[in-house]
């Protein structure tokens, strides 16, 4: 009988049909629903398991400790994700955790001149490299026709780019929430990933897992989709309730370090799958497919990477999220 | 050289007693100014706060803690992963080293691996490491072990080479055996160069100890210290860095004490 | 027993790529009986060192025999002693371990090493100071250690390198003496390389005068002022003797010639 | 010790060129244990890529580059960098020991600064660097400086110390003014502990450098091996990090040469 | 001109947390004339080296006064050339610029320079060496140029503390024959410590006997044995010579008494 280690928690509820061992699961700080089921334990408990929660600060990071094969199950962008599937990582995409939108843009901060896209070249842009703003950063530029060479791209990440930004050093940035939220009322938002998006380039947060991992443990899989899926609904259910003052809001800003007032904006500005979308032609039933295959050729185009699969759709896992369809739950 | 105190043209030296004087005083001196910056305006909380915050902040993380653990959680994290890598190191590093330093066939082998990654930053290989050995407490053991063994098995076998031929050569015609002579003569012998090397290797691997720490930990001073970045806490960064100072200060001491308490001959 | 025999002994150290080669001994011939106390003089680079290291087992002769008791002598043993000039002592262990150290390598159970150590520093004038830090003493009672751990391993023979080379003036005088009693006591076969003329004349009943470019013996005396001295005769009247001083002024002549140029490169 | 080669009991010499043919061979045995396990697929190319596969990356690195420079930029920028730092670090760091070994009172001035901050590991400063010098070149630069400048002023330090009583008081009956006997007997006295602590602190520098380019930077060979890692490129991670071993070894080499060339009487 | 004088000196060491308090001199009175060449012996410690330090200005006295031509000595000066035992060499200068530092140091033109330490090497028999690295010498040339260092800055008085002590025994008479021809030649007031009695007597005009705890000077005598060497005689002959011996046995006896302990603490 295994017993999960998460805070208050009763015996686990579905007894776990073979004992597993501790399953480790990577998070970032992204801020979403499912971080209430990290925080209050409720997923160890649907599960049944007991579940070693690692944070990670890039997508990258996730990856070559995916590759390792430490963590079982994790979060990344999809610029990562499709980098570790070029790679041969032997992991499948299940979740989509969001759609990124609004909640990641190009930002130009007031007083370095720039009105538009034209303008950058030859200023100096701050982005996280291999990220998903990264990815964007590049489309954008090369859908714009400025060569990369004509501008000045550095590593920084988020908390770089906030000093960065403070002091004057970078004129823009592409970057996350909430550092997005603390640079845009000293900045111009230029292009938002929403924007690059409709042009057919979308980027997204998924949830990733070891295939050996997942065939072995199924019902583990369905638990933990289940849980995820309903801390999205009650979310998209109830976002009135989701306040700053919310139960919910705080779990989530203990984690991920996030002002609690910021939360409910932020969040806002994400669009979370419910399973129907999941598994339909835009997402895992295939939407998805396309868009790592097109950041992968990106990043072939970029020598980040040397291999592009001709079909990225073997590396998705419809199943876990076809099952809560299935059951007919959970959208009410 | 003689102790003897005689009149120099050039140094003028002062009573020890005199100089940890002058040390204190400057401390004082640059924690003062370093009040009067935050307190009159100077700078920004944002880039450097004021002492009372980090000293309420050392006061927090004592009490509760940052990221998911208290002051003493992450210090004891930190110290378990040094500890480990050393002891490691310490049991892996001088018999090789004594090996290097006897038989030119070892130091042959071993010289081309140990000079090629002495050198390299621990950051350059850290990917490495954790593709390989995944993300788990190994994986920063090692990062620790391998800063540390590099300087230990090098002066351990510096110190092999450093005892003088005599005394081998002594204990040859007093009918030591090989071993005896490695046990009585070499290991002793050595000791010196070994606490020197074991001293320089524990400092290393506190250096290291933040890129251990950077990738999937839970606890420890230098994921503290990351942690707090992330989030611009620089009044938590500028408290982890006071406790990793004193803690690694604090090392150096013992290693200190444990020379002057080991080989009471150095330098004689 | 213990007969040193050498017969036509060369030891040629090879061309390196700095030095070139060097013949430290050409086909030396020596024979040296129980009982005797050999001296061994000449100037520096003439190969008294060479002949110390191929007596103690520490180097193999190019050419020629090594015998001690008609047995090729191969590497160390513990029945040559060996008394170095400096950097001998471990400074890790005090006086009485010091010298208990061939009795250790040996396996001695404590009590009979204890016994055995105690009556060896009684005879170097250290009983005293068993429990010092040898590195706590002067020079002179640094060499006493050296000669009591030697004699503690009861060696037939005892090869010394310029042992008292280090000593200053007075100190060193007072273990001439003590050396030529223990000798008298325990009756080895003793081989004492030094650079002080006098030395070499009051220690000796054989005085083997080198010379160098090839390393050769040049000619040995018998000698008979160190048993004068044990015969009761005072060493600075045995100093003051013509004899004494006539051979000072021929040995002198032979290792260091008027009008040739002063030991020096 | 002298050099004469007797029979020692315990240590079995060979020649130097014997010791250089072992380590020759050890070096193409690695090479093709590496190759073996990667062509018998024991492990994937994920983990470890084969020989042939770097040495493929490290020509097109040559040629085209990786991350928008070529190898040999990528190259110029860290030695830049670490040289600027380092001759900062020689220029100030020099002085500054030959003060703190001649003067008590400058000793027990910066003894706490220095002591403090040298065994604190780069990357828990850097946010602090990052916050306060930018993003630039500068915190960079600062950043590997500081990290050589205990090393140089710490040697500087002892080898001020070291210099006989005897020279300073002989050159002081000779008639040297206090500034002759620094620049003199002081200076030349410890340049054989200055170029030891030079060799350290460029050893350091090298150490430094993947944490200096871990922010911000366009071009470097810390950043390369860093935007390798992020893509999984472990081909490029390892040639980054066989370039990165063999300029440091490079250094040490021409560190060494310089010791021989500036202090052939050192150790005599 | 140049003449010494001390007036009731006392040096006290304070006591530090290892050790007490030592007086190294207790009220010493000494008088030194121009041309004189005085010899110092006495056991380790009994004041020596703190008296050259005294006359050298190394050393402030605790109590009375030390005086150079009547004026107090503060510090060290050119006109007080000391002679080091060892380590006072610059290896990082070849043997010429070694012997030029004063020169160098009073900023004396190079071709005056080159003149004068010509002159010097001249004199201790190293002119073939000026461009050789000191570290390539032996011993006893590097104990030579360490004396034309000396005399090139052309001192009034020359203080040695035990100059000659780390030399063989071969090489050490041929220096000190040296330094008694250029004692003759210049003319100085020379303070020469030692530990050898022989050479205490062979090379002083006169001798300091001192004795330990506290420092005293315990007698002085007059000598010729110097003189009568640069007269002619041979230094064989002389140190044979019956008022020699007689003089050598006298000095023992007080330095290192018979049934006394053998100079060691
Ligand atoms: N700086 C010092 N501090 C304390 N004691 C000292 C100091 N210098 C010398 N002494 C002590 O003063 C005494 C005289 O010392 P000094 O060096 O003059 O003796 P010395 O006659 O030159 O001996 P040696 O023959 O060993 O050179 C000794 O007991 C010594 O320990
Ligand atoms: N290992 C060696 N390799 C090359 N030459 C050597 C070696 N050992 C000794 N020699 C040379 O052999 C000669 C004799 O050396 P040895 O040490 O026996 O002289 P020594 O008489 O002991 O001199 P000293 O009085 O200086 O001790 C010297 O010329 C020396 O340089
Ligand atoms: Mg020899
Ligand atoms: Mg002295």
């Amino acid at each position: 009988n295994t017993q999960t280690n998460s805070p208050g928690d009763e015996p686990a509820a579905p007894p776990p049909t073979k004992k597993l061992p501790k399953v480790t699961i990577g998070y970032q700080s992204m801020i979403n629903p499912w971080k209430v089921g990290i925080q209050s334990g409720s997923i160890a408990k649907a599960t049944g398991h007991e579940i070693e929660w690692r944070k990670f600060n890039s997508g990258a990071e996730v990856i070559t400790a995916m590759a390792s094969g430490d963590v079982h199950i994790a979060v990344a962008g999809s610029s990562p994700i499709a980098t570790a599937m070029s790679r041969e990582v032997d992991v499948s995409l299940f979740w989509i955790l969001e759609a990124i939108r609004d909640n990641e843009a190009l930002v130009a901060r007031n007083g370095s001149g720039i009105q538009s896209m034209a303008d950058l070249k030859g200023k100096t842009i701050g982005v996280p490299f291999a990220s998903t703003t990264h990815y964007h950063l590049l489309v954008a530029l090369e859908q714009n026709q400025i060569d990369t060479k004509d501008v000045k791209i550095l590593n920084l990440q988020p908390d770089a780019i906030l000093a960065a930004w403070t002091q004057e050093s970078i004129d823009a940035a592409f970057v996350w929430s909430p550092i997005l939220n603390r640079i845009t009322p000293t900045g111009t938002v230029l292009l938002t990933s929403g924007a690059i998006a409709d042009t057919g380039k979308p980027t997204f947060d998924g949830m990733i897992v070891a295939n050996a991992f997942a065939k072995e443990n199924a019902d583990f899989m369905k638990q933990f989709v289940k849980e995820v899926a309903r801390l999205d609904g009650d979310y998209r259910d109830n976002t009135a309730a989701w306040n700053a003052d919310s139960a919910q809001v705080k779990a989530i800003a203990e984690l991920t370090g996030a002002d609690p007032a910021e939360i409910p904006t932020i969040m806002g500005q994400y669009h979370f799958p419910d399973p129907n979308e999941q598994i339909g032609e835009f997402w895992l039933g295939g939407g998805a497919a396309q868009a790592l295959r097109d950041t992968a050729a990106f990043l072939k185009d970029q020598k980040k990477i040397n291999t592009v699969h001709e079909d990225y759709g073997r590396f998705i896992m419809t199943d876990f999220a076809a099952s809560l369809v299935d059951q007919g739950e959970p959208t009410p | 050289m003689a102790s003897h105190e005689v009149k120099d043209p050039l140094n003028r030296r002062y009573s020890q007693r005199t100089t940890l004087i002058i040390s204190a005083v400057t401390t004082l001196a640059m924690l003062l100014i370093w009040w009067a910056a935050t307190a009159l305006g100077w700078v920004k909380p944002l880039f450097l706060p004021s002492p009372q915050t980090v000293v309420q902040r050392l006061g927090d993380l004592i009490d509760t803690g940052f990221a998911d653990a208290t002051l003493w959680q992450h210090t004891l994290a930190s110290l378990f992963r040094v500890f480990s890598a050393f002891l490691l190191a310490v049991l892996t590093a001088v018999p090789i080293g004594i090996l290097m330093g006897i038989h030119d066939f070892a130091k042959g082998l071993l010289d081309p691996v140990i000079e090629f990654y002495r050198p390299l930053p621990p950051l350059a290989y850290l990917p490495l490491i954790i593709i390989w050995l995944g993300i788990g407490e190994v994986a920063k053991v090692v990062l620790i072990y391998l800063a540390m063994f590099a300087p230990i098995c090098l002066s351990t076998r510096a110190g092999v080479r450093a005892v003088a031929r005599e005394k081998v050569l002594a204990a040859a015609t007093l009918g030591a055996s090989r071993l005896q002579i490695i046990r009585h003569i070499v290991l002793p012998g050595a000791l010196p160069e070994i606490l020197t090397g074991m001293r320089v290797g524990i400092g290393f691997g506190w250096t290291t100890l933040v890129a251990a720490e950077m990738v999937a930990a839970t606890a420890g001073l230098g994921f503290m210290v990351l942690n707090a970045k992330d989030f611009l806490a620089t009044d938590v960064v500028i408290a982890g860095i006071f406790v990793i100072g004193i803690v690694a200060y604090g090392f150096d001491l013992i290693m200190r004490g444990l020379e002057h308490w080991l080989v009471p001959w150095k330098g004689r | 027993m213990s007969r040193i025999e050498l017969d036509k002994v060369s030891v040629v150290f090879p061309a390196s790529r700095h030095t070139e080669a060097v013949t430290a001994l050409d086909k030396v011939d020596l024979l040296l009986e129980a009982e005797t106390f050999a001296t061994v003089i000449g100037r520096s680079g003439c190969g008294k060192t060479t002949l110390l290291n191929l007596l103690a087992g520490f180097l193999a002769p190019t050419a020629g025999k090594v015998a001690l008791d008609s047995q090729p002598i191969h590497g160390p043993g513990v029945e040559r002693g060996v008394v170095f000039q400096k950097n001998a002592l471990m400074p890790w262990l005090n006086v009485a371990d010091n010298v208990a150290l061939g009795l250790t390598f040996a396996g001695m159970p404590k009590q009979q090493r204890q016994d055995r150590v105690g009556t060896c520093l009684d005879w170097v004038g250290l009983s005293g100071f068993a429990n010092h830090r040898v590195y706590e003493l002067s020079g002179g009672m640094q060499q006493r250690v050296g000669i009591a751990r030697a004699l503690a391993a009861d060696p037939k023979i005892l090869l010394m390198d310029e042992p008292l080379g280090a000593l200053d003036a007075l100190t060193r005088e007072s273990l001439q003496e003590l050396i030529l009693e223990l000798w008298q006591k325990a009756g080895k076969l003793v081989l004492f390389i030094t650079h002080s003329i006098e030395e070499a004349l009051f220690l000796g009943t054989r005085l083997i005068v080198m010379t160098p470019r090839p390393g050769k013996i040049h000619k040995t005396y018998d000698l008979s002022f160190s048993k004068r001295f044990l015969a009761g005769e005072s060493a600075r009247s045995l100093k003051a003797d013509p004899d004494f001083i006539a051979l000072r002024e021929e040995v002198l002549e032979v290792i260091h010639p008027r009008g040739g140029d002063h030991g020096e490169p």
